[in-house]
C-alpha cells in the first residue's frame, strides 16, 4: 500500500510544480513582463515537446523507425483548422477532430506498413507524409499551395502547456504499463516478444497511432496559434527536425524528449540572425553531440534529481535505438 | 505510341540520373548500413568543383570530371573519419542524425561560401539531339548518362562481387571484429567505400550539372532523396537494384507525368513504391530472409 | 504596453528597419537578393547623412522559407528589437503567415515580392489592410497584361498553363491570365504543374507538346523556367513561352541558352539591360557591392528601401503609426522599377513593361499602362 | 611462442583481467579453463589485438605485438576461432573459405586448402552455397575452423569451440585439434569441457575472475582435486 | 488425449527438406528430450511447434486442436512457451522487467486503466511485480532482479531465459539448449530444476541438448532426429545402446 501511497504523493508534488509554473507564466505574460516573443518560443516548445515525445513512442520505445512525423501533423493542423474555419466549434473540439483524423491516418499508415522493418519502413512513412503534402498542395478547398490563412489565434499558453502536460503523462502512464512493456518489447527482440505471448502487430499499431494523434493534436494546436498553415511547414525537413529531437534527447527518455525540444527550439531562435551560418552552427551542433553523447543526451535513462546522488547504479549505458535495417 | 516511346526515353533519362547518384547510396549503406544523407550534397559539392574547373578554370569536361571525382573521394573519406568512424558502435540511427548534420553543413557551408544563387556551367560538352523514328528525340548527353551509369553499375557490382576488396567489403559490413581476424583491414575498406561512393556522387553532379545546367547550394537535396528511394525501392545495399529502381521511379514518373496529372506524380510515384514494399517488403531485389531462430 | 516602448525607439540615435527574410531553406535564394538590395539603399543612406539625422540599421532575421518562423522572426523583430517597420518576406505564404503578428502590433510591413491580392486585401471584408503594403505587381495585373498581350499581339488562341505547384505567385498569375484569356475567346487546353526542385520537365513537355498550344504560360522564376525553356527546345517545341516578372534575371539565358530563348516573352517592372540611367546606376552599383548582376528580387528589394526611407522622410518622425500613414500617401517615388505610388489597396502604381527575349538579351516590346 | 605478461583489461568501470601472464610454447596445445565470465574470452581477444590491454605486454615469436591492429597480428601467423563461431552469414560458405584465406595470395595453395577443409567437413562441401547464417549452429561451428585453417596459422586461438555441438561432433572437434597440431599448428585453446580440454593439452591455466589462479601440466590439473571438484563436474 | 500431437510434419527450405513426416506424441507431465546430430532439424521443430515456421504439410494438435497457421503469439497464448537456442532475452532491460513482459497476456487492466491510472492499474502492477518476484525467486535470479539482463553470468541469462518463459504460464515447455555454456556444476544445478519446475507447475517439458549428462539424466523418454526423420524413440537407457543413434550422434563408447 505505501507504494501506492507515495505514487500519489509524488504525483500530486508534480502537480503542485505545474500548476505553478503555469500560473507564474500566465501571470508574466498578463503583466507584460513576458513579452510575445517570448511566450512564442515558449508554445513553440510545447508543440515541439508533444512532436518529440509522440514521435519517440514510435522510434523510441517501440523501436520503429518512422521519418514521416510531419505528415500526421499536416493531417491534425489541417483537420482541426478547417472545423474552426468552417464550423464554430470550439477549439477543445476542433484540436480533438485534429488528433482523432491524424490517429485515423496512422491506423490506415500503420496496418499496412508495420510489416516492413527498419530502413524500409522509414522509407515508406516518409513517403506517406509527402503523400498527404502532395495531396494537401493539389486540394484548393483546403488552401492548396497558398495553406489556409485567416485561422484565428486562439491557442493560447494554457491550452498548450496542459495539453503538453496530458500528452506527456498519458504518454508516460502508457510506457509505464504492461502495454508499454509489451510495445518496448518488440524494440528490444520481436521475435523474443511474439514468443512471450506479445501481439506484436497489434502493439506496433498502437503504438503509431497514439504517436499519429499527439502529432495530429500538436498540428491543431500549431494552427490554432500561428494563423496560417501552408504545406511546406510540414515537409519532410520539419520530420527530421522531430527525429533529431528525439534521438538528441535518447530514444526511450520522454524526459530526454522534452529537454532536447526545449534545447532546441532555444538554439534555433537564438540563430536567428545569421542566416546560412546558422542552419551550420545547427549541424555543427548535432555533429557534435552525437559525437558525444551517442545515446543522446538521456539515453534511455529518465531525468531526475536522483541521477545526481553517488548511489545510483552506474550501469553500462549502451543504448538500443530504433532497429534500423534487417 | 510516338509519344509513349518519347516518355519512355524521358524516364530512362530521368531515371539514369536517379540510378547513378543511388549507385553511391546504396553501396555505402550496403556495406556500413548508412544511410548516408550527405550523399546527395557530395553531389552537391560534386556539381559545383565541376563547375569550378570548367567556368572559373576553364578545365575541359574530362578533367573537372576527374578532379571532383577525386577531391569528392577525399571528402568522402573525411566524412566518415570525422562524423561516423567515432560512432561505429553507437546505434545506427545515431550516424544518421550526424549524416543529417553533415548533410545541413555541406549545404549552408557551401551557401556561405558561393551564396545561394545559381551557377551556369559553361558549354564543356557540346550537345547534340538526335532525331529517331520520325520525331523522338535523344540528345548525346543522355546517352552519355545512361552508358556511364551503366559501365558503372557493373564496374560496382563487378567489385563489390568479384574482387578482393569487395569480398573485404562484405565481410566487414557483416561482422568487423571477424573480418579483422581474417587480416583484413576494417578503416581502409570504409575508407575505400566512401571514396568509391564520394567519387560516384561526384560524377553524377558534375554530368547532371552539365546536363541541366544549372547548380545550386540545395541541389542535392530532392535528387538525394529520391535516389534513396530508389534504392529501397531496388533493395538497399544492392547494386542492381539500385540502378533498377532509379530507372523504374524515373519512368513512373514520366508516365504519370505524361498521362496523369503533373500535379500528382510526386504522390503517385511515392504511392507506387509503398505498394511495391508492401508487396515486396525487402525492395524489388531483396531477399526477405527472416533471421533464423 | 507596446506604444511607449515604440516611443523609446522613435528617440534613439538610429532607426530599426526589420527584414524578415528567407535566408535559407527552400527560396533563400530571394530571400538573400532582397536583402542585398535593401541593404545596398540603406548604405547609400546612411553614407549620405541617414534620415532625420539618424542612421538606418537594418536588422535581417532568417525566416527559413517557413511561415512558422516568420512569425516568430515578426514577433522577436517587434518585441525584442523594436524595429518601426518590417520588409519582407519573400513570398505571398511567408507574408500572410506572419501578418497577423505586425498588424496586431500596429507596424507597417512592405512585402517586395508577396504578389497575391489578398496580401494587402482582407479576402472576407475586401478591406484594405491598413499596415500592409507592397512593392511589386499584383497577380492580376502581369496576368491580365500577358493574356491580352498573347490574344492582341501573338494572336494566339490556344494556351498551356504550366505552373510551378509551390508557388502561389505562380498559380495566381496563372489565374488570371486563364481568365482574361478565356474572356477574350482564347482556350487553355492544358494545365499542367511542377515543383521548383524539379531538374527535369521532359515528360510534362513532351505531353504540352502534343497539346499543340499556340502559347505556354510559365509564370515561374527563372531557375525552373531556364531548364523548362531549354528542354522544350529540346524536344522541338517551337511557340512562344510567356512569363512574369520572376523572369527577370541574368541567369536565364545562361541556364536556357541564348538561341533557346528567342520568341519568349514576360511582363516585368523595367528592363536590367534598358537604356535608363536610373536602372545603369543601379545595376552597376550592386554588380560593384555583391559581384553579381541583380535580379528582381534585388531591384524590388531596393525600391522597398526607397519607398521605406521616403516614407520616414516624409513622415518627419520614425513612428510607425507615422510611416504607415505616409506609405499610403507615396507618390511618384523614383526607384529603380518605375515611378511609385500607391493605390488605395497599397499596391504600387507602375506600368509593365512586355519584354522579349532575343539573342540572350532582353528588348523592349511593348508598355503596359497600370 | 607467445607469450603475455601480466596483463590488465578494463571495459568502462569494469576490470576485466587483473594481470595475467601465460606462456605458449612452439608446438604445444595450451588451454584454458574456467568459469563463465572469468576473462577467458577478454584474454584471448586481448592476445589478438581486438581489445586493448591497459597495462601489460603480449609478445609472438619475440616480437611486441601489444597494441598492435588485428590484421597486422594475423598476418603475423595468429589467428582466432572467435567464440559464438562469428561466421558471415549473409556469404555462402565457400566464400567465407576464401575469407579465411583472405592474406594468403597463392590461388593454387588457397584451392588446396580449401579442398582439405571439405575433405575434413563433407557437410561444408553439402552446403557449399548455401548462405552461412543459413546452417545449424554445429554446422556452423564446422565452418567457423575450417575458416580459421585457411589461413594456415603458426597459431590458433580457438574460443569454445565444442560449444553447442552434438556428442560425435565434439569428439571430431577435439581430434582435429589433436590433429592440427600434430601437423606443426600451436593451440590455444579455451574450453568450458575442461575434462576434454585438458586430456589433449600439454599444459593448462585456470582462470578465476580475470586471474591465473592455477597452472600446470595439463595431466596433473586433471588430477588435481580443486580443478575436479569446480570444472570436471565431481 | 495427448497434450501435444505432431502429424507427419514436414518442412523445406528450397530444394532441402530440413524435416520429414515427423511423428511425435507429448502427454501431460511428460519430459521428453529431441537429441541429433547438429543439422538434423531439432530447433526446426521448435520452430514449427511455436509458428515460427509454417510447416510444408502436416498437423500439430495442441488438446486435439490443430494450432498450424496462428502467429506465435497466439500459440503462446495457448500454453507453449520456449527458450532459444541463442539467448533472445531483452538484453537492455532489467532482469524483472524480462518477467513482467512476459506476464503480458495475463495482466488485468486495460489501456484505459493504463492511461488513466485507475485503482485496476496499482492492484494488477503489483501482483505482476510480486509475481515476476517469486518466480526470480524460484530462479534464484531475486538479487538480481533490478540488473540489466545483458550483464548477467551466461549461467544465469539461460536461467533468466527459462523464467521467462514459465512466466508465461505455458502447459508445454520447449528449451532449445539450456545447457549451453554451463559448466558442469551449472548444468547439474539446472536438471534438478527443470526436475523441480516440471512437478510444481504440472508442466510438460520437451528438450534439446547435446550435453548428454543432462539428457540421460532427467528424460524420460527421448526422440532421436537425423536427417529431419526421427530414427529412435525410447528410455535413455535405450537410446544409449541403439546402434543407429551411436553411429550418427554419441559415437562409440559415450563418454
Ligand atoms: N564488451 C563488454 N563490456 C563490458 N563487460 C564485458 C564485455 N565483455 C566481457 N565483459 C565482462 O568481462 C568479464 C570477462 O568476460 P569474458 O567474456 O572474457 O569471460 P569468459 O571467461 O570468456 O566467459 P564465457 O565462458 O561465458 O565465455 C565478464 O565479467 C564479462 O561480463
Ligand atoms: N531458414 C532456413 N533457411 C534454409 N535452411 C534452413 C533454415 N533453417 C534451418 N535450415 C536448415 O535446416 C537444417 C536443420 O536446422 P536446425 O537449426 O533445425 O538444426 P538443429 O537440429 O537445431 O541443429 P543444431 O543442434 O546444430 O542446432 C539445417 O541444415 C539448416 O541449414
Ligand atoms: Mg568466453
Ligand atoms: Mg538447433
Amino acid at each position: 500500500m505505501s507504494m501506492f501511497q507515495r505514487q500519489i504523493g509524488k504525483q500530486f508534488a508534480i502537480l503542485l510544480v505545474l500548476v505553478l509554473i503555469w500560473l507564474a507564466v500566465e501571470f508574466m505574460i498578463r503583466f507584460g513582463i513576458l513579452n510575445p516573443f517570448y511566450e512564442l518560443n515558449l508554445i513553440l516548445i510545447g508543440i515541439n515537446i508533444i512532436l518529440a515525445v509522440s514521435l519517440n513512442l514510435i522510434n523510441g520505445f517501440n523501436g520503429q523507425f518512422s521519418i514521416g512525423h510531419a505528415g500526421f501533423m499536416a493531417v491534425g493542423a489541417y483537420g482541426a483548422a478547417m472545423i474552426t474555419l468552417k464550423t464554430q466549434l470550439p477549439l477543445p473540439l476542433a484540436l480533438l477532430f485534429g488528433a482523432l483524423l491524424a490517429g485515423v491516418f496512422g491506423v490506415l499508415v500503420g496496418i499496412p506498413t508495420l510489416r516492413l522493418r527498419g530502413d524500409y519502413l522509414a522509407i515508406a512513412t516518409l513517403g506517406f507524409g509527402e503523400i498527404i503534402r502532395g495531396i494537401i498542395v493539389n486540394i484548393d478547398y483546403i488552401g492548396g499551395a497558398y495553406g489556409l490563412s485567416g485561422i484565428p489565434k486562439i491557442a493560447t499558453w494554457s491550452w498548450v502547456f496542459w495539453l503538453t502536460v496530458l500528452t506527456v503523462i498519458i504518454i508516460t502512464n502508457f510506457v509505464n504499463s504492461t502495454h508499454g512493456r509489451a510495445t518496448i518489447s518488440i524494440r528490444e527482440n520481436e521475435i523474443a516478444a511474439e514468443a512471450m505471448g506479445i501481439n506484436t502487430t497489434k502493439y506496433k499499431v498502437m503504438a503509431f497511432t497514439i504517436g499519429s494523434f499527439f502529432a495530429g493534436l500538436a498540428g491543431g494546436l500549431h494552427a490554432h496559434y500561428f494563423y496560417t498553415i501552408q504545406p511546406n511547414t510540414f515537409n519532410f525537413l520539419k520530420s527530421f527536425d522531430i527525429l533529431v529531437m528525439v534521438v538528441l534527447g535518447g530514444q526511450g527518455s520522454i524526459t530526454g524528449s522534452i529537454i532536447a525540444a526545449i534545447f532546441l527550439t532555444i538554439i534555433s531562435a537564438s540563430l536567428q540572425s545569421l542566416a546560412a551560418l546558422r542552419l551550420v552552427i545547427y549541424a555543427l551542433l548535432l555533429i557534435i553531440i552525437m559525437l558525444f553523447r551517442p545515446q543522446g543526451l538521456m539515453g534511455t535513462k529518465e531525468f531526475s534529481f536522483k541521477m545526481f546522488s553517488k548511489k545510483s547504479k552506474d550501469r553500462e549505458e549502451k543504448p538500443h535505438g530504433t532497429a534500423v535495417g534487417q | 505510341m510516338e509519344v509513349f516511346l518519347q516518355q519512355l526515353i524521358n524516364g530512362i533519362s530521368l531515371g539514369s540520373i536517379y540510378a547513378l547518384i543511388a549507385l553511391g547510396y546504396t553501396m555505402v549503406y550496403g556495406i556500413v548500413q548508412l544511410i548516408n544523407f550527405a550523399h546527395g550534397d557530395v553531389y552537391m559539392v560534386g556539381a559545383y568543383l565541376g563547375f569550378f574547373a570548367t567556368a572559373i578554370l576553364g578545365w575541359s569536361f574530362l578533367p573537372a570530371l576527374v578532379m571532383a571525382m577525386i577531391v569528392c573521394a577525399i571528402l568522402g573519406v573525411v566524412i566518415e573519419k570525422l562524423a561516423y568512424k567515432p560512432l561505429r558502435n553507437a546505434p545506427r540511427i545515431t550516424a544518421l542524425i550526424t549524416a543529417i548534420g553533415v548533410s545541413l553543413f555541406l549545404e549552408y557551408g557551401t551557401m556561405l561560401l558561393v551564396t545561394p544563387q545559381v551557377r551556369t556551367f559553361p558549354q564543356v560538352l557540346p550537345e547534340v539531339q538526335w532525331k529517331l523514328l520520325g520525331n523522338l528525340t535523344v540528345s548525346n548527353r543522355q546517352v552519355i548518362i545512361l552508358v556511364i551509369t551503366i559501365v558503372l553499375m557493373v564496374l560496382l557490382q563487378y567489385i563489390v562481387h568479384k574482387t578482393k576488396i569487395g569480398k573485404a567489403m562484405r565481410a566487414v559490413s557483416y561482422d568487423k571484429q571477424a573480418a579483422q581476424l581474417m587480416g583484413i583491414n576494417v578503416n581502409q575498406t570504409i575508407s575505400a567505400t566512401f571514396a568509391i561512393g564520394s567519387a560516384l556522387a561526384a560524377a553524377a553532379g558534375v554530368l547532371v550539372g552539365i546536363y541541366y545546367n544549372a547548380i545550386n547550394p540545395l541541389m542535392g537535396i530532392m535528387p538525394g532523396l529520391k535516389a534513396f528511394v530508389a534504392a529501397v525501392l531496388g533493395g538497399i545495399g544492392i547494386i542492381p537494384g539500385a540502378m533498377t529502381g532509379g530507372f523504374l521511379l524515373g519512368i513512373v514518373e514520366a508516365m504519370v507525368s505524361g498521362y496523369g496529372k503533373s500535379l500528382y506524380r510526386d504522390p503517385v510515384a511515392f504511392v507506387i513504391l509503398i505498394i511495391i514494399l508492401i508487396v515486396k517488403p525487402a525492395g524489388l531485389f531483396g531477399k526477405n530472409v527472416r533471421e533464423k531462430v | 504596453g507596446g506604444g511607449g516602448e515604440t516611443k523609446q525607439a522613435a528617440d534613439a540615435k538610429e532607426i530599426i528597419i526589420g527584414g524578415n527574410l528567407e535566408l535559407s531553406g527552400a527560396v533563400a535564394t530571394f530571400g538573400t537578393a532582397i536583402k542585398n538590395g535593401a541593404q545596398l539603399y540603406f548604405d547609400e543612406v546612411n553614407a549620405a547623412g541617414g534620415v532625420l539625422g539618424k542612421q538606418i540599421k537594418f536588422d535581417v532575421l532568417d525566416n527559413k522559407s517557413d511561415a512558422t518562423e516568420a512569425t516568430n522572426v515578426a514577433t522577436r523583430l517587434i518585441t525584442q528589437d523594436k524595429v518601426v517597420a518590417i520588409i519582407g518576406a519573400a513570398t505571398t505564404g511567408n507574408t500572410m503567415g506572419y501578418m497577423p503578428v505586425a498588424i496586431d502590433a500596429k507596424i507597417p510591413i512592405i512585402t517586395p515580392s508577396g504578389t497575391a491580392l489578398e496580401v494587402t486585401v482582407d479576402p472576407n471584408t475586401k478591406k484594405v489592410r491598413d499596415y500592409v503594403f507592397r512593392t511589386c505587381f499584383i497577380d492580376p495585373f502581369q496576368g491580365t497584361a500577358m493574356a491580352n498581350f498573347a490574344i492582341k499581339d501573338l494572336k494566339a488562341k490556344t494556351a498551356v498553363l504550366y505552373i510551378d505547384n509551390n508557388s502561389p505567385y505562380s498559380k495566381g498569375l496563372a489565374q488570371f491570365f486563364e481568365e482574361s484569356f478565356t474572356k477574350q475567346g482564347g482556350k487553355i487546353v492544358g494545365k499542367e504543374a511542377f515543383v521548383p526542385e524539379d531538374q527535369d520537365f521532359k515528360a510534362t513537355l513532351t505531353k504540352i507538346k502534343g497539346l499543340n498550344p499556340d502559347v505556354i504560360y510559365v509564370p515561374a522564376y527563372y531557375e525552373p523556367v531556364g531548364k523548362i525553356v531549354k528542354q522544350g527546345r529540346e524536344l522541338g517545341i517551337t511557340v512562344p513561352f510567356l512569363g512574369g516578372d520572376g523572369w527577370d534575371s541574368p541567369k536565364l539565358p545562361e541556364i536556357a541558352g541564348a538561341a533557346a530563348l528567342n520568341n519568349t516573352y514576360f511582363t516585368n517592372h523595367y528592363s536590367s539591360q534598358q537604356d535608363d540611367p536610373v536602372i545603369k546606376e543601379f545595376v552597376k552599383k550592386y554588380q560593384a557591392k555583391y559581384g553579381q548582376v541583380p535580379d528582381t528580387f534585388a531591384a524590388l528589394g531596393y525600391d522597398t528601401a526607397v519607398l521605406l526611407v521616403n516614407a520616414i522622410k516624409n513622415a518627419g518622425d520614425a513612428s510607425p503609426e507615422k510611416i504607415k500613414d505616409a506609405l499610403a500617401k507615396s507618390k511618384d517615388v523614383q526607384a529603380v522599377t518605375g515611378k511609385l505610388s500607391f493605390d488605395e489597396n497599397h499596391n504600387p502604381i507602375k506600368g509593365a513593361v512586355i519584354l522579349e527575349m532575343k539573342d540572350g538579351k532582353q528588348a523592349f516590346k511593348t508598355y503596359v499602362k497600370p | 611462442m607467445l607469450k603475455v605478461e601480466d596483463i590488465h583489461v578494463y571495459y568502462g568501470a569494469i576490470h576485466a583481467i587483473k594481470g595475467i601472464s601465460l606462456e605458449v610454447p612452439q608446438g604445444k596445445i595450451v588451454t584454458l579453463i574456467g568459469a563463465n565470465g572469468a576473462g577467458k574470452t577478454t584474454t584471448l581477444n586481448t592476445i589478438c589485438g581486438l581489445t586493448k590491454p591497459k597495462s601489460g605486454k603480449i609478445f609472438f615469436e619475440g616480437k611486441d605485438i601489444t597494441g598492435v591492429d588485428t590484421q597486422n597480428i594475423v598476418r603475423l601467423g595468429l589467428t582466432q576461432v572467435p567464440e559464438g563461431r562469428r561466421i558471415f552469414a549473409n556469404m555462402p560458405v565457400y566464400e567465407n573459405l576464401e575469407l579465411g584465406a583472405f592474406l594468403n595470395k597463392d590461388k593454387k595453395q588457397v584451392a588446396q586448402d580449401m579442398e582439405r577443409v571439405y575433405a575434413r567437413f563433407p557437410r561444408l562441401l553439402e552446403r557449399k552455397h548455401q548462405l552461412a547464417g543459413s546452417l545449424s549452429g554445429g554446422e556452423q561451428q564446422m565452418l567457423a575452423m575450417g575458416r580459421a585453417l585457411m589461413s594456415r596459422p603458426k597459431l590458433l586461438l580457438l574460443d569454445e569451440p565444442s560449444m553447442g555441438l552434438s556428442p560425435i561432433l565434439v569428439k571430431e572437434i577435439f581430434s582435429i585439434i589433436k590433429e592440427l597440431n600434430e601437423q606443426g599448428t600451436t593451440i590455444l585453446l579455451v574450453e568450458q569441457n575442461a575434462k576434454m580440454a585438458l586430456s589433449i593439452a600439454d599444459k593448462g591455466y585456470v582462470v578465476e575472475t580475470g586471474r591465473i589462479v592455477m597452472a600446470g601440466d595439463a595431466q596433473e590439473l586433471l588430477e588435481s582435486p580443486e580443478v575436479k571438484k569446480a570444472y570436471l563436474g565431481g | 488425449m495427448a497434450l501435444l500431437s505432431v502429424n507427419n510434419l514436414s518442412i523445406s527450405f528450397g530444394g532441402l527438406k530440413a524435416v520429414s513426416d515427423l511423428n511425435l506424441e507429448l502427454y501431460k507431465n511428460d519430459l521428453a528430450g529431441l537429441i541429433g546430430p547438429n543439422g538434423a532439424g531439432k530447433t526446426t521443430v521448435f520452430n514449427m511447434l511455436t509458428g515460427v515456421y509454417l510447416p510444408t504439410s502436416g498437423d500439430i494438435l495442441l488438446d486435439g486442436k490443430s494450432i498450424v497457421g496462428l502467429k506465435p503469439y497466439q500459440i503462446n497464448q495457448r500454453g507453449i512457451a520456449r527458450t532459444f537456442q541463442n539467448i533472445r532475452l531483452f538484453s537492455d532491460l532489467t532482469v524483472i522487467d524480462n518477467l513482467k513482459i512476459a506476464f503480458h497476456s495475463h495482466s488485468k487492466y486495460g489501456l484505459l486503466g493504463a492511461i488513466c491510472r485507475l485503482p485496476g492499474f496499482y492492484s494488477g502492477e503489483r501482483e505482476i511485480h510480486e509475481r515476476s518476484m517469486e518466480l526470480l525467486r524460484i530462479f534464484n535470479l531475486d538479487h538480481k532482479w533490478d540488473e540489466l539482463a545483458k550483464n548477467l553470468p551466461y549461467g544465469e541469462q539461460r536461467r533468466l531465459e527459462i523464467a521467462r518463459a514459465m512466466a508465461t504460464q505455458p502447459r508445454l515447455l520447449l528449451l532449445d539448449e539450456p545447457a549451453a555454456g554451463m559448466n558442469p556444476q551449472e548444468t547439474q544445478d539446472l536438471m534438478n530444476l527443470i526436475r523441480w519446475i516440471r512437478n510444481e507447475f504440472d508442466l510438460t517439458i520437451l528438450l534439446i541438448e547435446h550435453d548428454m549428462s543432462l539428457v540421460m539424466g532427467v528424460c524420460e523418454k527421448i526422440y532421436v532426429l537425423d536427417y529431419g526423420q526421427i530414427i529412435a524413440l525410447g528410455t535413455p537407457d535405450e537410446i544409449k545402446n541403439n546402434r543407429r543413434v551411436i553411429e550418427a550422434y554419441l559415437g562409440e563408447e559415450a563418454s
